[in-house]
C-alpha cells in the first residue's frame, strides 16, 4: 500500500483530512450558450454549456408534461495521462446518466413542456473528483441559464486513503486509496441526488463518510453563490 | 429509458399499501420474490447462470480466453463484464449496441465483483507482464421484470463460481496451449447485491417492475462476506435523505445472509 | 479426413444415418411477448421471441398492404466455443434474412397492413443446425403469438459425410463433413422456403436428400404440434 | 430491399408470355442475355474483370496481401470476398456500408468458389502456421439490372483467373518481401453460377430486373467442372417444389457448359 | 530527391512540362441514372452518376430556396496500391466536400428547390489528380443529366517537380515532386472554384502555376463539350 | 453546414460598408480581431494552446507516444491532426464524430504545419523502422466565433512549439522506456495561416462569424519563415477570380510578420 498520509496526519498535497482541494468557479463565460460555468479544483479544469430550454428536434425525446433533459460528460483527447480516444467511452456515459439524474432533482422541467435542455460537460484537464466538480459546475450553468430550480447541486467525494476517510480526493488518492464515495447533494433539502462508491466501508465509516461529504458540499455551495453573485453584478456593472 | 408508464389508479393502490407497510402481491417490505439460480446451463461456456427473480430473467456467461494484462495491472487477470438488453426481453427492449441503462448495469455488477475482489485476480497470470487470464462474463437479459441490477449480479456471481476453464502454459516459442487440466476460479468472496426503492416514505427491497416504474429513489448496495459495503449505486433522478439511505443500508444488510445461502445452496446442488 | 462413421454404420454419436438428435420444444414461455418457444436440438439451445403485429415506429420500413416480417438471428456472446462479439456478424445478417425469407410464406401478412411483426432468435447455446432449429422454433411461436398460418414451417439440414448422406448435422459433421444442405418446409403444400448448400453433390445424391429432410422435417413437425397444444392445454387448465 | 414495383399491366404481360414459354425480349427460357466479359481492366489491382450481363454491369478486384493464417487453417492461404452495390448503380440503392443484400451477395458467391474448390488455398502458404496470402476480392455493383449473383459470381471467377501477384518469402529477420516473381493463382477448377426463377409456373434462367421484381422463387446454384453441384442459395420469401427445384437444377446443369466456355474465351483472348 | 525530369527537359513518362496525360471522356453511359460521364485521364478511371432533381427523402437536408447539392467521392477497394479499406477515410470526405464547392458555383440550383441533385463518383482506379478528373467527369454527367449551368468546370493539377513547374502531375510526381497544387475552373468566367495546395511556392511561381492550369483546363474543356455534343448526336442518331 | 443566417439588413450593412472599405467592427480591411494566445494551459498535456481570436475561442493539446512508423516514412515521426467542435461551441452544434467541417478544419491545418516542415519528424526517431515518437495533436473548438482555420492553425502551431516531452529509448527486451530525460520538439519554421474572404467586391482578412456567412469565396494560406505560401485551401461554394486570389495572396503576406510575432511572443512570455 502506497503511503499517502505523512505522520503529522498530513495528505500528499499537504492537506488535512477535511479540507478541500483549492477551487475556483466562474459563471457565464460562453457567448453562444444560454447558460455556462468554468471549474477548477485540484488539477480538474472543466467548462459547463448549457443550451435551452429550446424546441426539441427530434420526435424521439420529447415529453408533453416537461423538458428533457440531456447530459454530455466528454474529456477531451488531451485531458489524460494517456491520450483518450475520442469515442465515447463506456465511463463517459455512465457519468452522463448519473449526473443527468443528480441535477433534474434541482430543476422545474414541468415550466417547460415539448422541450430539451442540453447541458455539455467538458473536461479540458482531469482529476480525481471530475464527476463532482462536473456537478457542481453544471449547476452553476444551468442556474445561469435562468432554468428555475429548487436549488443548487453541490458535489465532493469522499475516500478512504490508508484507512481515514478525507475529504475531496486527489488523483492519486483516488487510485492508491481504498475507497472512492462520491456525493452529490441539495443542501436547502438535505436530498442526496449523487451516490457512488468503490472499495469497502463498514456501516459505520460510512455514515462519517456522508457527514465528511456535507461539510464539503456546504464550502462549494457558497462559491457557488459567490460565483453567481459576480457574475449578476458583471452585467449589472456593464 | 422507454419503459411502463402505470395509470393513476395503479399507482395509488401501490403506494397506499406501502404507506400501510403493505405490497400489493403480499410480500413484505423486505421480503424478495422467488428466487431461482440454475448454474452451469450453457456447457459450452465455462461458467454460466440462469437467474430468475420473479418475472425478471437474466443469463450469465462467463468465457475465459488469454492476452495482455492492463499495463497499469500487468500482474493481475482482466474481468471483462458485459451487458446487454435482449431485444425479447420486454415491449420497450429494441435490437442494437447496449444503450445507457445497459451501460451502466455491466458497470454496477461490475463494480460488486470487483470491489468485493470476489475473484482473486494476482492467481489468473500465466506470464507475469505478458500473458494473463481474460475473464470475458456476458449479461443477457431474457425478462426485464423489475430489478435487473439484483438478478443480474447473482447470475454473474453464480456464473463465476460455477466456471472451469482450461489451465494455460506459454511454450518456449511463445505460443500458449492447454496444459491439460482444468481449475475453477480462485473465488474468495461471495458479494450479495441488494436493491432498495423509496415510494413516498415507504422503503422497500427488490422492487418489480411496477414498483420500480413510481419509485423515489433507489440504492443499490453490494455487500461482501465481512458485512462491509463494497459498492454502492444511487439511481433515478430524485433525492434521497440521509436516514432514508441509512435504512436502506440496513435492511439491505440484514437481508445478505439469505440471498448469500440461496445462491451457496444452487452452486452445491449444481456441483 | 476425420472418421465421422463407424463400422457398424453408426455416427459419432451414435445415431443412424436418418435419426434426429434428441429434441424437445416449448411454446409460450416469455410473459411479455406476444408468441414465444424455446428448442432445443442436440446442443442447440435457442429461444424465440415474436413481437405483433404491432404499429410500425419507423416510416421506412411500413408497407400499406401488408405488415412488414422483421427477424434477427443472434448468438449470445457465450453461446459459442470462442466469444462471439456482441456486432452483428455477415453470418448473422445473412441468416437473419433467409430465416425471414423462410418464414413469410406460411404468414398471412395481409391480414394487418401498416404493421410491423418482430421476431427475435436468441441462439443461448449453438449447435450444427442452428438455423433450421431456429426456424422450427419461430415458427412455434409465431404460431404461439395468433398470427394466421397457412402452416408451420419445419426444418432440418441434411449432410453427407464420410460419403454417405445422413440427417440432422451435429457441429462435428458440419465441420468435418463434406456438405451441409439446410431446408425448411411447410409439410402441407410441400412447399421448400429455404435451401442453402455447401459442398459437393451430384444430382442424384441431392434429390435423396432432399427425401431425407422431408422425413426428418415430418418429425419435427409432430413436435412442434405437440408444443403448441400443451401450451394450450395449459392455457385452458389454468 | 427497396427496388422496382412493376405496374399490373406489364406484370400480366410478363407472366402470360412466360406461361406460354416465351419472354418478352425474345428469349427462350433458358436463354442468358448478352454476356460480355472483360478481364484486366484495372491493371493497379492483381486481378480485375468487368462483366455486363445484359443491363447488370459489375467490376470485381483482387488485391493479394499477406498476413497470419486463420487459425484453424493454419496452412492455407485466405480468401475474403466482399460486396457493394454502388449509389450509382439504381435510383434505389444509397451510400452506405453493405446492407443485409449486398452481404448476401457477397456470401453466395464465396460459397461457389469456396466450395468447388477453384483456388488451391493449400498452395497460398508463405510459411506454414504463420504467413499466407490473403486474397481481398471486391464486387462493385455499377448497374443493378437483374441476376446480380450470376453476373457478380462470373465476375469474380474472371478476375481470379486473371490475377497475378508477386511471389513472397519470409527473411531471417521476419519481414516479407517479393522475390521478384510473379504467380497466377492455383486454379484447379472453374465453377459456374447459374440462377433460375419461377414466374407462375414458368422456369426461367438469368432473370432481368423485371422479371426478377415478379419472381416466385429463386434458385442460384454453383456447378463444378464435373457437374456437381457444389453451392445452393434459394431466395426470395416464397416456396418451391421439390419436382420445381430438380427442374431448376437440370435447366442450369445444361446451361453450364455454355457460360463456362464463355468465361474460358474472355479470358483466353485477354491472356 | 527522385529525378523525374531527364535531361531533355522531359519528364519520367516522356511530356513536356505543360502537356497533359492522355484523356478520354464520355458522356451517358449509366442506364438508370440521370445523367453520367466516364472519364480516364493517366491512370484515373472514373465513373460518375448523377441522380436528382429529385424530391429530398430527408427533411434534414431540404432547403426551401434551391436544390441541396450532395456529392460522394468515393475510390473502391481495388482502386489503389494496397488495397483500401471501405469505411469513407477523411481523405475522402474531404474531397467529396471540395468538389461538390467546386461544381455547386456553376449549377443553377434555385431552379429546384426542396429537391436533391446526388453526385456519386467512383474511382475505380486512382493515379495522381484523381480530385481534377472526378471535377471534369462530374461536370459533364451533370450536363448530361440536364440540370441547367452557368458554365462546365474543368479541373487538372499543376506542380513542381525538380523545381520544375509541370501540368497534370502523374502519381509518381505527386509522391515524389515538391507541390501539388489542384486547380477547378469555370473558363468562361474565369472563375475558380477549388484551389487546394501541398508544398512550396513562391508568390511569382505560384501566379506561374495557375497560368499553366488555365492552359490545360482549357484544353480538358474542350474535351468535356464533345463528349456531351457525342452523346447528343448519339441521341438523335438512334 | 449549418450556421448563421443573417438578416437583409445586416448582410447589406456589411456589404455596404465593406464596399466602401470599412467594417462594422470598425477594423481595417486587413485587421484581425484580438488575438490572445495561451501556451501551457493544460500541464498534463505535453503541449497546449489556448487562442482567442474575438468571440472564436480554440484550445490544441499535444500528446506525444511511441509506436511504428508509416511504412512508406519508416525513419520519421509521425504527427496526427484531429479536430472537433464541442457542442458547447455555438448553437448549431452537436455531439458526435466529427463532421465534414472538422475533418476539412482538421486537414487544412494539418498541412500548414506538414508542408511548411515545422517539425523536423526525421529527429523523432527512437529505433528507425521499429519505434518513432507520435504526436497526436488535438483541436478542440470552444466557440465558433469566425475564421476557425487561423484560430486553430495558431493554437496547434503554438501547441507544439510549447511541447515538452520525455524522451524514449528501446531496451534491449524490446520494451520502450523513458531515459528521465525531457525534451522539446525539433521546431524548425513557424507557418502562419492567414484567411481572407471576397464579400461582393471587397477583400477582408480574419472574418468573423458574420462576415463569414454572407461570403463569396474564402482562401486560406500558409506562409513559411521565408515567405513561401506552402498550403492552401479555397472555401466555399463559389468562385474567385485570379486577381482577387493574388490580391488576398498579398494581403496574406504582409499580415504575417505581426501575426508571428504575436505568437512568438506569447510563447516568449511564457516559456
Amino acid at each position: 500500500m502506497m503511503n499517502l498520509i505523512d505522520e503529522g496526519g498530513k495528505r500528499l498535497d499537504g492537506r488535512s483530512f477535511d479540507q478541500l482541494r483549492p477551487f475556483s468557479m466562474q459563471a457565464g463565460l460562453l457567448k453562444s450558450a444560454s447558460g455556462s460555468a468554468y471549474i477548477e479544483q485540484g488539477g480538474n479544469k472543466i467548462l459547463v454549456g448549457v443550451y435551452g430550454p429550446r424546441d426539441s428536434r427530434s420526435r424521439y425525446g420529447t415529453n408533453q408534461d416537461k423538458a428533457v433533459l440531456r447530459c454530455r460528460y466528454h474529456m477531451l483527447p488531451f485531458s489524460t495521462e494517456e491520450r483518450k480516444s475520442p469515442q465515447p467511452s463506456r465511463r463517459e456515459i455512465e457519468i452522463s446518466k448519473v449526473i443527468r439524474d443528480a441535477l433534474e432533482p434541482a430543476l422545474l422541467l414541468e415550466e417547460f413542456p415539448r422541450s430539451v435542455i442540453d447541458i455539455y460537460i467538458e473536461v479540458l484537464q482531469s482529476d480525481g473528483g471530475s464527476r463532482g466538480a462536473s456537478i457542481t459546475a453544471a449547476s452553476i450553468a444551468l442556474a445561469d441559464a435562468g432554468i428555475p430550480m429548487k436549488d443548487l447541486v453541490s458535489a465532493v467525494a469522499v475516500g478512504k486513503v490508508n484507512g481515514h476517510l478525507v475529504l475531496d480526493l486527489s488523483d492519486t488518492e483516488d487510485k492508491e486509496g481504498e475507497v472512492d464515495l462520491p456525493i452529490a447533494v441539495m443542501l436547502n433539502s438535505g436530498l442526496i441526488t449523487l451516490m457512488q462508491m468503490d472499495g469497502k466501508l463498514s456501516e459505520d465509516e460510512f455514515r462519517q463518510a456522508i457527514d465528511l461529504a456535507m461539510a464539503g458540499a456546504k464550502e462549494l455551495r457558497e462559491a457557488q453563490r459567490k460565483a453567481l453573485v459576480q457574475k449578476y453584478f458583471k452585467e449589472v456593472d456593464s | 429509458m422507454k419503459g411502463l408508464v402505470l395509470d393513476n389508479l395503479r399507482r395509488d393502490q401501490l403506494t397506499d399499501a406501502i404507506s400501510k407497510g403493505r405490497r400489493l402481491d403480499g410480500r413484505g417490505m423486505s421480503e424478495y420474490r422467488k428466487l431461482e439460480i440454475r448454474p452451469g446451463i450453457i456447457p459450452k461456456a465455462e461458467g454460466s447462470a440462469r437467474v430468475k427473480l420473479g418475472d425478471t430473467e437474466v443469463m450469465a456467461g462467463v468465457k475465459i480466453e488469454h492476452g495482455k494484462p492492463f499495463p497499469d495491472t500487468p500482474d493481475q487477470g482482466v474481468l471483462i463484464i458485459n451487458a446487454e438488453v435482449l431485444p425479447l426481453a420486454s415491449e420497450y427492449a429494441e435490437p442494437g449496441p447496449p444503450d445507457e441503462d445497459a451501460i451502466e448495469l455491466a458497470r454496477v455488477v461490475d463494480r460488486g465483483i470487483r470491489e468485493s475482489k470476489m475473484v482473486d485476480v494476482n492467481k489468473l497470470v500465466i506470464v507475469p507482464g505478458k500473458e494473463v487470464y481474460l475473464m470475458y462474463v456476458d449479461i443477457s437479459v431474457i425478462s426485464t421484470g423489475g430489478n435487473l441490477f439484483d438478478a443480474s449480479s447473482y447470475a454473474v456471481v453464480a456464473a463465476l463460481m460455477n466456471t472451469k476453464f482450461k489451465i494455460l502454459k506459454q511454450e518456449e516459442n511463445g505460443s500458449v496451449i492447454p496444459t491439460g487440466e482444468t481449475s475453477e476460479l480462485p473465488i474468495v468472496d461471495l458479494p450479495v447485491s441488494i436493491t432498495a426503492v423509496k415510494i413516498k416514505k415507504g422503503i422497500i427491497l427488490d422492487p418489480d417492475v411496477e414498483e420500480e416504474s413510481i419509485n423515489d429513489g433507489r440504492l443499490t448496495v453490494a455487500y461482501d462476506q465481512e458485512g462491509n459495503l463494497c459498492a454502492i449505486q444511487k439511481g433515478q433522478a430524485s433525492g434521497l435523505k440521509v436516514e432514508e439511505i441509512m435504512e436502506m443500508v440496513k435492511m439491505g444488510k440484514e437481508k445478505v445472509p439469505e440471498i448469500r445461502e440461496m445462491i451457496r445452496g444452487a452452486l452445491e446442488k449444481n456441483g
